[in-house]
Formats: C-alpha cells, structure tokens, sequence
C-alpha cells in the first residue's frame, strides 16, 4: 500500500466529503446530518472543478485575447453550477420536511424518530 | 414526423407542471383533470413513439439545441427506451385517474406540479443518453419522490421522506463522485462515447468510478442493504404516488444501473461489480421477502414484496448474459402491471376503510369485491403462478440464472419465494375466507382499471409471447453495447 | 392435431364458465360436460395409441419464447385416461356435493393441470402444469383450512421450485427443455460423464423432492392428511386419486430422462441401483409408516388420507424395484390405486353428505340405510386390502413377485406388512361404519344422492373389470415395457408364478354363494354388549373403552408410543416457526428505523466497495 | 462508551473509503489537460454560439438540456417546500424589527442589489456569472426586505405565476428551436436567423442566452425568494 | 515551498478546519456559519481553480441562500443539539 499522490485540492475535496459523511454517521442531530449532506456536496463540487483544472491555464471566458488552447475545461464548471443548484434544493427540501418532522414529534434526535420501522 | 418530436415527450410535462400555477384558482377537480389529460397527452405521445421505434426498429435519437452527440445532449429512444416511456405513461395515467379519489390534502396544485415532474423524471431518466444528464434526471425524479414522501405532512411522511433524503443524498453525492472520475479519465459525457473508451480507462480510475456510479445508483434501485428507505418511503407517500414508485420510479434506477453496468463492460473488473451485484440482488430478495412475512400493514407489505421482485430484476441484470437481460425486462414490465394493481387496489381500500392494517382486509371480498379480486389476482401473480404473467418472467430469471452459474442465488430466491407465497395467501385467505362486511360501492373508473388491469395480467399470462419479443428486443437493446454505439452518431471528437 | 388443446383446456375453460355464469344447474352441468371432453378425445386416440401400429400424437405451441410440446404416447395416454376416468367420477361427485362456483373453477383447473402433466413432452410445460395444479389443488383447500392449505403449499412450493432448479441445472447443461433432447445428452452424457457426478446427484436429489412431495413419500408426506381431509370429499377423489399420480409419474419420467446417468452415476450396490433402491425403499417406508398411522386415526378422512399416502408408497416401491415387472405393477397399481381410492372418497364424500360426521365413534349401522354405498364401499375395501379378484389383488400381487424376483426380500416384506395394515385399517372402517348399533341421530339417513352413485360406479366398475381381468392393463402396459408379464386377459403369468384372476374370481362368487347359503339358512343371532369385542380380559373404564368406534387400536399405538414422539409434522412446524421468528429477527433488526443505522448500511457497502479495491 | 466506539469505527470506515477515492483520484492527475469535447467546445464556441462565456454556452446552449433540468429542479424544491410547509393561513412571526442600520441600509441598498443581479444574468454570456447566480442575489435582495421589516411578504400568487410563466418560457423558446430548426432547445436566433453574428463580445451576441438566462434568472429569484418566504412564515389558526 | 500554493494549503486547511467545526459544534447555529465559511473558502478556491462563475454562483447560493435557509430551519426547530439520553438497545442507538 503506497499513499496515492494526489494534489492538495482533491485532499481537501476528500475530505469534505468524508466530514460530511462522518456527520451523518455520527451525529443524532437530524439538522447536523443534513450540514454534512452539504458539506459533501460542497467536497464534490470542489472535486469536480478540480478535476477541470489544467495548470497554468485561465478562466474558459475567451475575451481579451485569451485562445481558446488557454483555457481551463469548461465542462465540469458548467457541471458544478447545475449541481450547486441541486444542492441547495435539496437542502431546502430536507429543511423543510425536517420542519414538519420537529413539529410532530417535536424532536431531531434521529433515534426518537422511528415511528416507522420493520 | 420528425423523430426530434420525441423531445416532447419531456417538454410536454414540463410544459404542463409549469402551466399549474395558472390554473390553481379553478379547484381541486379542474387541477385532477388538468393533471390526467396532460399524461393521457403525454401517453398518445409516448405510443406514437413506441410505434415508431418498433415499426422502424431503429432508435430515435433526440439530439438537444442540435448537436451531434458527444457535443450536445442527446436523448437514445431505442427499444427499451420506447417501451419503459410507454409503460412510466400508462402508469402516471392510471394513477392519475387514481388521485380522484386517493388525494385530498391540500395543496393540490404542488401536487398536481409534483407529479407530472415524477413522470417527467422517470421519462429523462429512461431515455438520456449522457451520464451527467442522467444525474440531472435522477435529481429530478428524487427530489419529486422526497416531496411527494412527505405530501400527507404527517410525521410518518416527513420521517420517511427526511430517510429517503438522506439515504439518497449520499448516493447522488457518490454518483457524481463517480461521474466525476469517469469524466476525468475520459474527458467526455456521452454514454455511447464512454463505452467506446471504456477499455482503454486506468483500471484502477475505471473501477472505483463504475463502483461508485453503481453504487449511487443502487440506493435508486433498492439494492440491500441500500434500500433501507423504501418501505418507509412507500409506506407512507400517497397510494397513487406509491404505486408510481414501484411501477417505474425504481425501474428507472434499476434501468440506469443496468445500462451503465452494460456499457462499462469493457473494464477489466466489470466481472466483479457483476458478482458483487448478484450477491445484493439475491439478498435484497430473501431480506425483503422474509420482512414482509409477519407485515401487519398491506401496504408495507406490498412494499418489501414490491422490494423484493425488484431484487430479482436486479439479479438478472447482474448475470451478465443476454439471457438474463431479456428476462430481467420481461420481469419488470409484468412487476410494474402487477404492483400498479396491486398498490391501485390497497391504496384504494385504505381510502375507503381508513388505514391499510391488515384488519381492514377481513372480510374485503364482501366489501369491495371487485377490488378485492383485483387484489387476488395481483398477489397471484406476485407469488408466480402458471396463467399469469410473472410466472414467465421467474421462470425465464431462474433459468437464466441457473445457466449463468449462480444456482446458489436460485436456491435462495426460490427459498424466499416460498416466503412471499405465504403471506400473500394469508392476504388472500384474509380477504376471502375472514370476517365479514356490507357491500360498499366501487368507483367506476378504479374499477375498471382494476379490470383492465387483471385482464392484462391474465392475457399476458395466456399470450407472453408478443411481450416476450419486444423485451427480448428491449433487452438486446441493453446488452448489445456496440450496436447502442453506432446507434448514436457520434461526432468525431478527439476520438 | 388440436384435439390435444381441446381436451388440455376444456375443463379450464369450463371451470371458468362454471364460475362466472354461477347458476345452479348450469354450473353442474357445464362442469361435466368440461371432464367429459378430455375422456372422450382420449377414447377416440384408443386406436392410434394401441393399435397394432402404434403412433404418438404430437402438439408443438410456443409460449412467451418456450416451445411447449404435446404428446400423446403409450404411457401420457395411460396417465390421462385415469386421471380423466377419476376427473368424471369427480365431477360426478361435485355435482352431489359441491355448492360452490369457487370449487368447480380451481377443481376443474387442477384437472387441466394434471392433464397437463401428463401430457407434457417438455419441462416447461411440465412445470407450469405442474404449478397449475398444485396452486388449484391448494386453492380448494384454502377455503376450508388456512394452515392445512398453507402447509401443503409450502411443501409444494418446495418441491416445485426444487424441480425448477433442477430443470435449470439441465437446462444449463443441455441447452435443451424437451424430453427427447434431454434423454438423448443424458444417454450419451452416461458414457462421456461431462456432467459430474455430485452434480448429477444434485439434480437427482431435487427431482427426488419435487415428486416426493407430490407423491407423498415419507418425510414429506406430512401435508397429505391435512389437505385430503380439508376439501370437499368428491375433490379429495381426484386429488388422491389423480394428482399424487403426477409424483409417480415424474418418478417413472425420471427413469425414462435420467435412468442411464443415473446408474453411470450413482452405480450400481449388490446387484441393484442406487437410485432406483433409494426410491424403492422410499416407497417401503412410506408403505409402512403411513400404513401404521393410519391405523391409528380415528376420522375417516384422516385414516383414508394416510392410507392414500401408503398405497402411493406401494407404487414408488413397484418403481423403485426397476425390472419391467416391477413397472408393471407400479403402472398398474397407479390404476387401481386411482379407482379404489377414488371410490374410497366419493363413499366419504357420501357419508359427511349425508351425515355429517367425519369420526369413527360418530358411525355405526349405515349398511341398511345405505346400500348401494354400502356395496360399492364393500368393493373398494376388498381392493385396497389386495382381496381377489378386484384390481387391487392384481396389482399388490405383481409388485410382490418382482420384488421377489428382483431379490429385494426386505421390500417385499414391507409390501406384505403394508397389505396386513390396510387389511386392519379397512376391516375397522367397515365394521365401524356400516355395520354394529347405529347411533340414534343416525336414523334418518338417506341413500346418497344419484349422481353421487355414478360418480361411484364409475370407479367400481373398473375395480372389477380389471381385477377380474388383469391382463388388459398388463397387455397394455406390455407394449412399451417389453411384456414382462406372459398370460391372457384372465391370467398372469410371471417368472416366479402364475394368477388366474378369472379362476379366482368364479371361485369366490362360488364360496360366497354357499357362504350365503349357510348364513340364510344357518345363521343365529346372538346379542353381546358393543364393549364385549376387545378387551381380552382387560376392566373396562371410562378412559379405557376400547371399542371398534373408539380408540380400536390404542394397544397399538401404546406400542409404539416411542416412535410416535417423533412427528415429521411437527419438526416441520418448529421449523416454519424458527422461519418466522428469524424474519422478525431480520425485520427488526435491519429496518431499524435509525436512519443512522441505515446510513451505516450505505457505509459499509463502501467500505466492502473501498476494501475490495484495495485488496 | 458506545459512542466512543462509534467514533472510531467511523473514522477508520471513513479513511478506508477515503483512501480508496484518493487511489482512483490518482488515477486523475491534477492540473493535466483532460480534455476531449473540451477542446472542441473551447475552439468553436464563439462562431456557433456567439458566447464569449465558454461555460455559459455550455451552460445554456450545448448541454441546454441539463439547463432545462436544473431549473426544473429547483422549481420542484420551491414547489416542494410550498407543499410540506403548506398551511391554509400563514403569517410572519418575527417580533423584532431590524436595527437602523439594516432597515436603511436595506432601503438603499435593495434596488442596487436588484439591479446587480439584473447585470450578472443579462451578461452571462460575456461575464463570468449568468442566471444562477444573478436570480440568487436577487432573491437577497428580498432575503434582506425580510430582514429588516417584520411585516415584509413577497407578493407569492404574482411570484408564482411569474415561475410557471417563466419555467413555460424557457419550454417555449425549446419548442421554438423544435419548430424552426428542427431540434428541441435548438438556438434560432443565433444559427437561423443569424442575429448578432458581429457582436460577439458584446451585450447583444449569444443567440438566445442571454433571453434564457433572463429567463432563469426571474425564475431562480422568484424561486428561492418563495422558499425564504415558505421557511419564514408559520402557519396560524383560524 | 513557494508562497503561491501556499496560500491554496492555508485556504485549504482553513476550510477543513471550518467543516469540521461545523460538525462539531453543538450550536447549530454557529454549525450553519460554519457550513456557509466551508462554501465560502470553497468558493474562493473556486476562483484559484480559475472557475469564476461557479465561484459566483457557490458564493450567492451555497454559501448566503443556504446558510439563510438553514438559519431559517434552525429558528423554526431547536437551536442546541441535545445530548442523547442511552435508552434504546445497542443495535439502535449505535
């Protein structure tokens, strides 16, 4: 086992995503859970954009003179708009439903919430 | 007609989810009826594309904004494609007859949104031809499905539907995890493209992508121990809604999986996702199976029946072979018919008598009997007897299964469905041989679907064989990745 | 060739009418023109079947891609000739006592299905025949029993789906579901030995349960007293009568496909092989357990559901002992079995009829109330207790001379043990039932009603045609097993012996005659108290009250109170029980309701997913 | 004690995992040229789309139709959230105005905002930028007239209607492109009525981009000011 | 070590620190500041990778409309994570 050599952009995308993850693993806290949903998404995102990246190159908006053989790749930007987009609506529905849930049981302790279950 | 007019078949309920707001003052009824000439438009639409693409045997493809594939965004209606829209409209249709009576919490315009944007997802979900864009669907149709989860507002909904949520969150994270890293290897989008370069991907990138890609999508699809939120999700989401779930929204998952499974396979390690996905597949069919044994509430019930038969879809998928692929479509065409009736026909009794608890059943054949028999016929078909449909299909999966070499997974699937015998007869004794009950009138047009329903279940039973041909058709259309290649018209970039 | 279709598919589609029309009369009256049908198309193929020119009547449809193939041969045309001779009788019956559309649509399609299964030349007819028939039969019993008919499915649904496997396994290494294919590869397949041997056994095994459970054969015997006795008793004719056939005809099936695999793979163990003893001694046990427990019941139903379960066993025997001869017998007892055990339960059907009572101690003096029952059950006892000259004798007689000449002594000592059983059991159900005091409530029963009676003789006249004229069915037989059985319609002749059936017969209508002469003109009555029978000198109490109506074996069953602690039934329902409590287990446990532990799930699939590319 | 453990496990399952992606990623090199379609997007986008922006005409021309969804997504989460936080009668339930500062502070600064938001989705196609983030800052503008004002509402039938409208707008305009050019989101104005062909790099280029990134625009702002309201109102008994 | 990336590590690092504080923290409202500075330094590193609007759009939605919408959420719900008392068996409190 060799520790793979990645840059410190895809470190730090990583480990977004694994924080994330590691707050819907541990913490009982429905809203906590839901702050690590985004972070991951926000780890992806930066993992996306970074996949995109090539070094020295600049932004893919090709005024001023800038070739197009200077650019960054366009693509997983324009991917990474939808998806923060998709990820504050799925924010604001898991918000919301998480809303309806405290005001019926009155509770976001994921283990008081188990009405459904078996 | 230009077979660009297929593009419809996602403008169309676009159009009409975007159109609601206008109309939300004329009252409930005029919004249900909105909502059902919309799908039955949307089916018209969808037939004439499945007739087109069958009589043709070509694929349509629907190039978006005009660009030639790799390029733009485009739309592969080919056998399956045509077939599973067909299905996801006849579906919404139905169960858009079915809201009359089923939906009465309010807001109905959101709902009314909500639903056509289900079908529209499914639809985008089935027939993309680009891996990013199916996520864009996926997104759609989950985040519908998480809205309508939680439509009834009680805490049940809204416990089931922050699960779902959450479950599927991190599914779609990793998904586009994994989209990112073929993206990254491969540098394009377009299915048809990646499964050109699939081989020459570094394995090790090719493998953990097509991991995460399954295994994103897997929570879609219900793969144990992935599928975690189903039965509460179908449990507590409105009938007609649930019924949806099962007749496509989870086919679409499973579709997709399969799909990238298939192009995919030119990676060095695809033989192990496979083996991987069989080991799932099988136990998603005994736990769910042995779940629903001593289920108190039909609907849950249904539920992990439901769970289960898609388990058996994904194990013919997961074989490999073509075999298995035509069967594991043929299995998913009849487990939409039978789990439309038979959500169709629960739900239906939970409206009428309160609640889908299984008291509520005794004695149902007197109550509501055409509902009842409805109910009869669909879990006898579930449990896979001869003169009805899904006895082909299992057949068709076990043999396919045996002859793929996993004679372990048929024991087990059989063994399970033992189980599923079981308690779909203690339903059925239930219904006709307990308790007692006044007649209570049926409604009309439920009814007559319920009767549509059985007779297609029953004619298919018969006559497999014109529904055999077409998903043989449709499954070739999966397993056979080079024809799905020179299907699409690639644009020579870079390649 | 579609007479084939039509016979396959009449009682089907006239079950279904009866259904749907449900009215009175018509229903009865379309239910057995829908059995009459297949009898009458088999009796037309008579010629064609067994004439000197023998042809095979073929149908070929495809089906949702399977090509299923239809043949009518020499044994399907026997198989079916039964099954239809008992689907009238049955019909019959219903007509009497069946007030239910429900019961004539699923008995009707469990005709269809046996048809089917016999008719079948490929698996997957087979097996959807198969299916048919099970998921009718169990839907009679669901009307009247909840656990009965659950128990009978489950075991059906093991066998079946054990079979499925088992076709799968041939069907992956042949390539091939029709009968012929697969007996040419398995045929060849014996020299070459590509299919190794575990796997052979393997399928071997699941064939072994799947027509185990259909045949009843002991330990999977345990749905049978149950499922026989929860459904309408004119059903229970054809479901004993016909559909435990299936079983043994996937037995003798599994000779036909497999026998030459088999024996390459299992081999061969002191002159005799394996497989073909394991089924014969299958078949023993199953004689004498059953045989013993039927003893020991007290309903009728029960006793004649065990004794069901024995005679079959007999037939297993008869094929287990795999010489021709042995076949013989088997394929003849597989006909009088049907016939007398068809009667047994239409004369059952008659008393619950017209009594309403169903145990031993309920009964008594029924013989002057109702005669014609009376005689016909008086035929049916004497073949099932292997009485010359009914069919019964023939047949019993013929497996026991090839066993003896095929040195199997032991097995043929259970078929003796087993003919003494059912004497005992049967002596009892006469006596019990039709003759000594008749209970008070007992006075106003009627003769049972007419189409009842025909559906009666209807069974009875082949138990004396062919007993008194065995040769016809040996004849028959002989044409495709190499006529091990020499004689004339009267007589049969085999290696170690010789029965005159005819001789027999004129003897004992001779003795019976100057019996009755002595009894009319010899004859006193002498009174004895009812509990004077059979106490040998025990006191008689309350608890103790041995009698022929009550607890008449109960010495019997003291005796083997230790072998009887152990019940096939209840291992069965511990272990469906430790199913349940597992699946509770399971539910509880893995749907949770902690979306955390459900978020765990998802990890530790990516942790399978991370170490398993890792490693 | 349990959840000591938990933690743990958790951290080791999590490092596995990580570990795992770090491989795959390696595979990935940071900062190299990856690109295919890239390449090609890069070098013609400016005579087939008339966009500067090259990730705008991605955006909203070459992969319209992951467009299309993203804005149907969002649609579903405003109309989602309107659904689970549907009660018949609503009303705000702040007590406290906001200080002096944030209400004048809001008062000037809400039509700027506004008006920058305009900017950032009209010159989307020449400006990094584009409807997205343009609906978002305007629906801060309307985040900050909540902030500062208790009795503040968004006028929410005419913000509906504006979404449907707007969401019908961007399917008409696809439907156009069906008609005229013969594909759904096809761009007329640009490839068949050949408008602003020497314009590229300036505010009237770009075919229909900038007319869809108005489009969004509205709709991205209606939509997430219609979720501010949703999640700030409570519903009140009659 | 020139200074360049340096300044990526520094942001990088503060991000990471600033996510898992947002974790930690039993304030959820200090939680969901801390959510919105993770999209905040992701959106600067956003702009470092030469991805200018998707730095405009994380900034104005990911960072301020969600934040606000967590926010909201927050007020309408309970603002402390409350420490669990152990009642359920193992399996599920785990």
């Amino acid at each position: 086992m060799s520790v793979p050599n990645i840059s410190a952009f895809y470190f730090g995308a990583i480990s977004l995503i694994l924080i994330g993850l590691y707050a819907v693993l541990v913490k009982k806290n429905i809203l906590k859970m839901l702050i690590g949903l985004s972070i991951m998404e926000t780890g992806v995102n930066l993992l996306l954009i970074s996949i995109g990246y090539i070094s020295g190159k600049s932004a893919p908006i090709l005024s001023e003179g800038i070739e197009p053989n200077q650019a960054v790749d366009p693509i997983p930007q324009a991917l990474v708009l939808t998806a923060i987009v998709i990820g504050v609506a799925t924010t604001a529905m898991t918000l919301s439903a998480a809303i309806v849930l405290y005001k019926h049981y009155g509770t976001l302790n994921v283990e008081e919430i188990r009405r459904l279950r078996g | 007609m230009n077979g660009q007019y297929a593009s419809l078949l996602i403008a169309l309920p676009l159009l009409g989810a975007f159109f609601v707001p206008l109309i939300k003052g004329l009252g409930k009824k005029a919004i249900k009826t909105y909502v059902l000439i919309i799908t039955a438009i949307q089916t018209g639409i969808a037939a004439w594309v499945f007739q087109q693409v069958y009589s043709t045997g070509k694929p349509i493809i629907v190039m978006a904004g005009g660009w030639r594939p790799p390029i733009g965004i485009n739309l592969y209606i080919g056998h399956f494609a045509a077939l599973f829209v067909l299905i996801v409209a006849i579906a919404s249709f139905l169960m858009a007859v079915f809201n009359f009576k089923a939906i009465d919490v309010e807001p109905i315009d959101k709902y009314a949104m909500l639903f056509l944007l289900l079908m529209l997802g499914a639809t985008g979900m089935i027939a993309t031809g680009d891996i990013f864009n199916l996520f864009v669907f996926m997104e759609i149709t989950s985040i519908t499905a998480y809205a309508l989860t939680a439509y009834n507002k009680t805490g049940e909904a809204a416990e089931a539907s922050l699960k779902y949520m959450i479950l599927g969150g991190i599914g779609s994270s990793f998904f586009l995890i994994g989209v990112a890293l073929i993206y990254g290897a491969t540098g394009t989008l377009n299915m048809a493209q990646i499964a050109q370069l699939a081989g020459n991907i570094d394995p090790t990138v090719a493998q953990v992508g097509l991991a995460l890609i399954v295994f994103g999508l897997a929570v879609e699809a219900e793969l144990f121990p992935l599928n975690a939120w189903a039965p509460d999700a179908y449990q507590a989401a409105p009938h007609p809604i649930t019924a949806m779930f099962s007749a496509f929204v989870v086919k679409a998952g499973l579709y997709a999986m399969a799909r990238i499974l298939y192009l995919m396979s030119s990676v060095g390690t695809w033989h192990n996702v496979l083996k991987l996905l069989v080991v799932m597949a099988t136990l998603t069919v005994v736990v769910a199976e042995f779940s629903a044994l001593r289920q108190r509430n039909v609907k849950r019930m249904i539920a992990y029946s439901s769970i289960s038969q898609v388990g058996l879809i994904a194990l013919a998928f997961a074989l490999g072979t073509q075999a298995g692929v035509d069967a594991g479509v043929f299995q998913m065409i009849n487990h939409a018919i039978i789990k439309a009736l038979l959500f169709l026909g629960v739900g239906y009794v939970a409206v009428q008598l309160g609640g889908a608890d299984i008291e509520n059943f005794h004695g149902l054949g007197r109550k509501m009997p055409v509902t009842a028999f409805g109910i009869t016929v669909g879990a006898m078909a579930a449990v896979g007897i001869p003169l009805f449909n899904i006895f082909w299909s299992k057949l068709r999966i076990i043999l396919a299964t045996v002859e793929a070499g996993y004679t372990w997974a048929a024991f087990l699937v059989l063994a399970a469905s033992v189980v599923e015998a079981v308690y779909y007869f203690r339903l059925i004794h239930a219904i006709w041989f307990e308790g007692e009950g006044e007649r209570i009138s049926e409604s009309i047009p439920l009814v007559a679907i319920v009767v549509a329903l059985v007779i297609l279940v029953v004619a298919i039973g018969i006559y497999p064989n014109y529904l055999w041909s077409v998903s043989q058709k449709a499954g070739s259309d999966i397993f056979n990745v080079a024809q799905y290649i020179k299907n699409v018209p690639l644009m020579g970039v870079g390649a | 060739m579609n007479e084939l279709m039509i016979m396959l598919f009449a009682p089907l589609v006239a079950g279904f009418i009866a259904w749907a029309l449900d009215v009175r009369g018509i229903r009865e009256a379309v239910g057995v023109l829908g059995t009459l049908v297949p009898l009458g198309v088999l009796a037309k193929y008579y010629s064609t079947i067994a004439g000197s020119n023998p042809e095979v009547v073929t149908q070929t449809i495809t089906v949702g891609g399977f090509k299923l193939i239809f043949q009518l041969n020499t044994i399907s045309w026997y198989f079916a000739t039964i099954a239809s001779l008992i689907g009238v009788a049955m019909a019959f019956g219903m007509v009497s006592t069946s007030r239910s559309s429900y019961e004539w649509l699923f008995a009707l399609m469990s005709y269809t299905g046996v048809l089917g299964v016999f008719l079948s030349g490929d698996f997957v007819g087979f097996f959807l025949f198969w299916e048919l028939m099970t998921f009718a039969s169990f839907m009679m019993v669901l009307k009247r029993s909840r656990h009965e008919s659950l128990k009978y499915f489950v075991l059906s649904v093991i066998g079946a789906y054990a079979m499925l496997i088992a076709i799968g396994i041939l069907y992956a290494k042949i390539g091939a579901l029709d009968f012929g294919t697969i007996r040419q590869a398995l045929y060849m397949d014996a020299m070459l030995g590509s299919i190794s041997k575990s796997l052979t056994a393997l399928v071997f095994l699941l064939f072994l349960t799947a027509f185990g459970v259909k045949a009843g054969a002991v330990p999977l015997h345990v749905w049978a007293p149950g499922a026989y006795s929860e459904v309408d008793q004119s059903y229970t004719a054809f479901f004993s009568g016909a559909l435990s056939k299936a079983g043994a005809y996937g037995f003798l099936l599994l000779y036909i496909l497999m026998g030459a695999k088999l024996v390459a793979a299992l081999g061969i163990w002191h002159n005799h092989m394996v497989f073909s003893y394991i089924i014969a001694w299958l078949g023993a046990i199953t004689v004498v357990v059953a045989g013993f427990l039927a003893v020991l019941q007290e309903d009728i139903r029960k006793l004649f559901a065990y004794s069901s379960v024995s005679q079959v066993g007999y037939i297993l025997l008869g094929l287990g002992i795999g010489t021709p001869l042995g076949f013989t017998g088997a394929l003849f007892h597989v006909l009088s079995h049907a016939v007398f055990k068809g009667l047994f339960w239409l004369v059952v059907a008659a008393l619950v009829l017209r009594t309403g009572k169903t145990r031993f101690e309920d009964f008594g003096g029924l013989a002057e109330k109702m005669p014609i029952t009376f005689a016909m059950s008086l035929i049916a006892v004497l073949s099932l207790a292997g009485i010359p000259p009914m069919a019964g004798f023939a047949s019993k007689w013929l497996i026991y001379e090839a066993a003896i000449s095929a040195h199997m002594p032991l097995v043929a000592g259970a078929i003796f043990l087993g003919s003494a059983l059912a004497f005992a059991y049967v002596v009892r159900f006469l006596y019990a039932v039709w003759f000594g005091q008749r209970p008070s409530d007992l006075e106003d029963v009627k003769e049972a009603p007419l189409p009842l009676l025909i559906g009666m003789a209807i069974l009875a006249i082949p138990n004396i045609v062919f007993g008194v004229a065995p040769g016809l069915v040996t004849e028959y037989l002989g044409k495709f097993l190499g006529n091990p059985v020499g004689g004339n319609y009267y007589k049969l002749v085999t290696p170690t012996g010789t029965y005159n059936a005819l001789l027999v017969a004129v003897l004992l209508v001779f003795g019976l005659a100057i019996a009755g002469l002595i009894f009319i003109y010899g004859a006193k009555t002498r009174r004895i108290p009812v509990t004077n029978t059979y106490q040998s000198g025990n006191p008689v109490t309350e608890d103790y009250n041995l009698s022929m109506r009550r607890n008449f074996y109960r010495p019997l069953a003291e005796a083997l109170d230790f072998w009887l602690k152990y019940s096939w039934d209840r291992f069965y329902e511990r272990l469906a029980g430790i199913a349940e409590d597992f699946a509770d287990f399971l539910r509880e446990g893995f749907y949770n309701g902690n979306v955390q532990s459900y978020a765990w799930y998802l990890a530790v699939v990516l942790l399978i997913l991370a170490l398993w590319g890792v490693l | 004690m349990v959840s000591v453990l938990k933690r743990s496990l958790a951290i080791i399952t999590l490092l596995i995992i990580g570990y795992w992606l770090a491989q795959g990623l390696a595979g990935v090199p940071f900062g190299q040229d990856k690109m295919l379609v890239g390449h090609y997007y890069l070098d013609h986008v400016k005579e087939q789309t008339g966009a500067v922006n090259a990730v705008t005409a991605i955006v909203v021309n070459y992969r319209g139709f992951d467009t299309l969804g993203e804005v149907t997504v969002l649609f579903i989460a405003s109309t989602g959230v309107g659904a689970l936080l549907w009660e018949r009668k609503k009303r705000r339930t702040a007590k406290t105005e906001g200080s002096i500062v944030l209400t004048t502070g809001t008062r000037l600064l809400v039509p700027f905002v506004m008006l920058f938001g305009a900017y950032i989705f009209i010159h989307g196609h020449l400006t990094p930028g584009g409807g997205f983030p343009g609906g978002a800052t305007i629906a801060t503008a309307f985040l900050l007239l909540y902030m500062a004002f208790t009795m503040y509402e968004i006028p929410h039938k005419a913000f509906e209607k504006t979404e449907g409208l707007v969401g019908m707008g961007y399917v008409i305009v696809g439907l156009i492109g069906l008609a005229i050019g013969g594909y759904f989101l096809f761009d007329w104005i640009w490839q068949t009525w050949g408008w602003g062909h020497d314009n590229i790099g300036r505010l009237f280029s770009g075919g229909f981009i900038p007319i869809i990134y108005i489009l969004i625009g509205l709709k991205v702002g209606t939509e997430l000011s219609g979720i501010i309201d949703n999640m700030l109102k409570e519903g009140v008994k009659e | 070590m020139n200074c360049v990336t340096c300044i990526d590590y520094i942001i990088i690092g503060v991000m990471i620190l600033s996510a898992v504080f947002a974790v930690e923290w039993r304030d959820l409202l200090a939680a969901a500041v801390g959510m919105a500075a993770v999209s905040l330094f992701a959106s600067i590193l956003f702009l470092i990778l030469q991805a200018p609007d998707v730095a405009m759009t994380e900034a104005a939605i990911g960072a301020a409309l969600s934040g606000a919408i967590l926010i909201f959420a927050i007020k309408r719900t309970q603002r402390f994570e409350t420490e669990e008392e152990e009642r359920p068996g193992w399996w599920i409190r785990w």
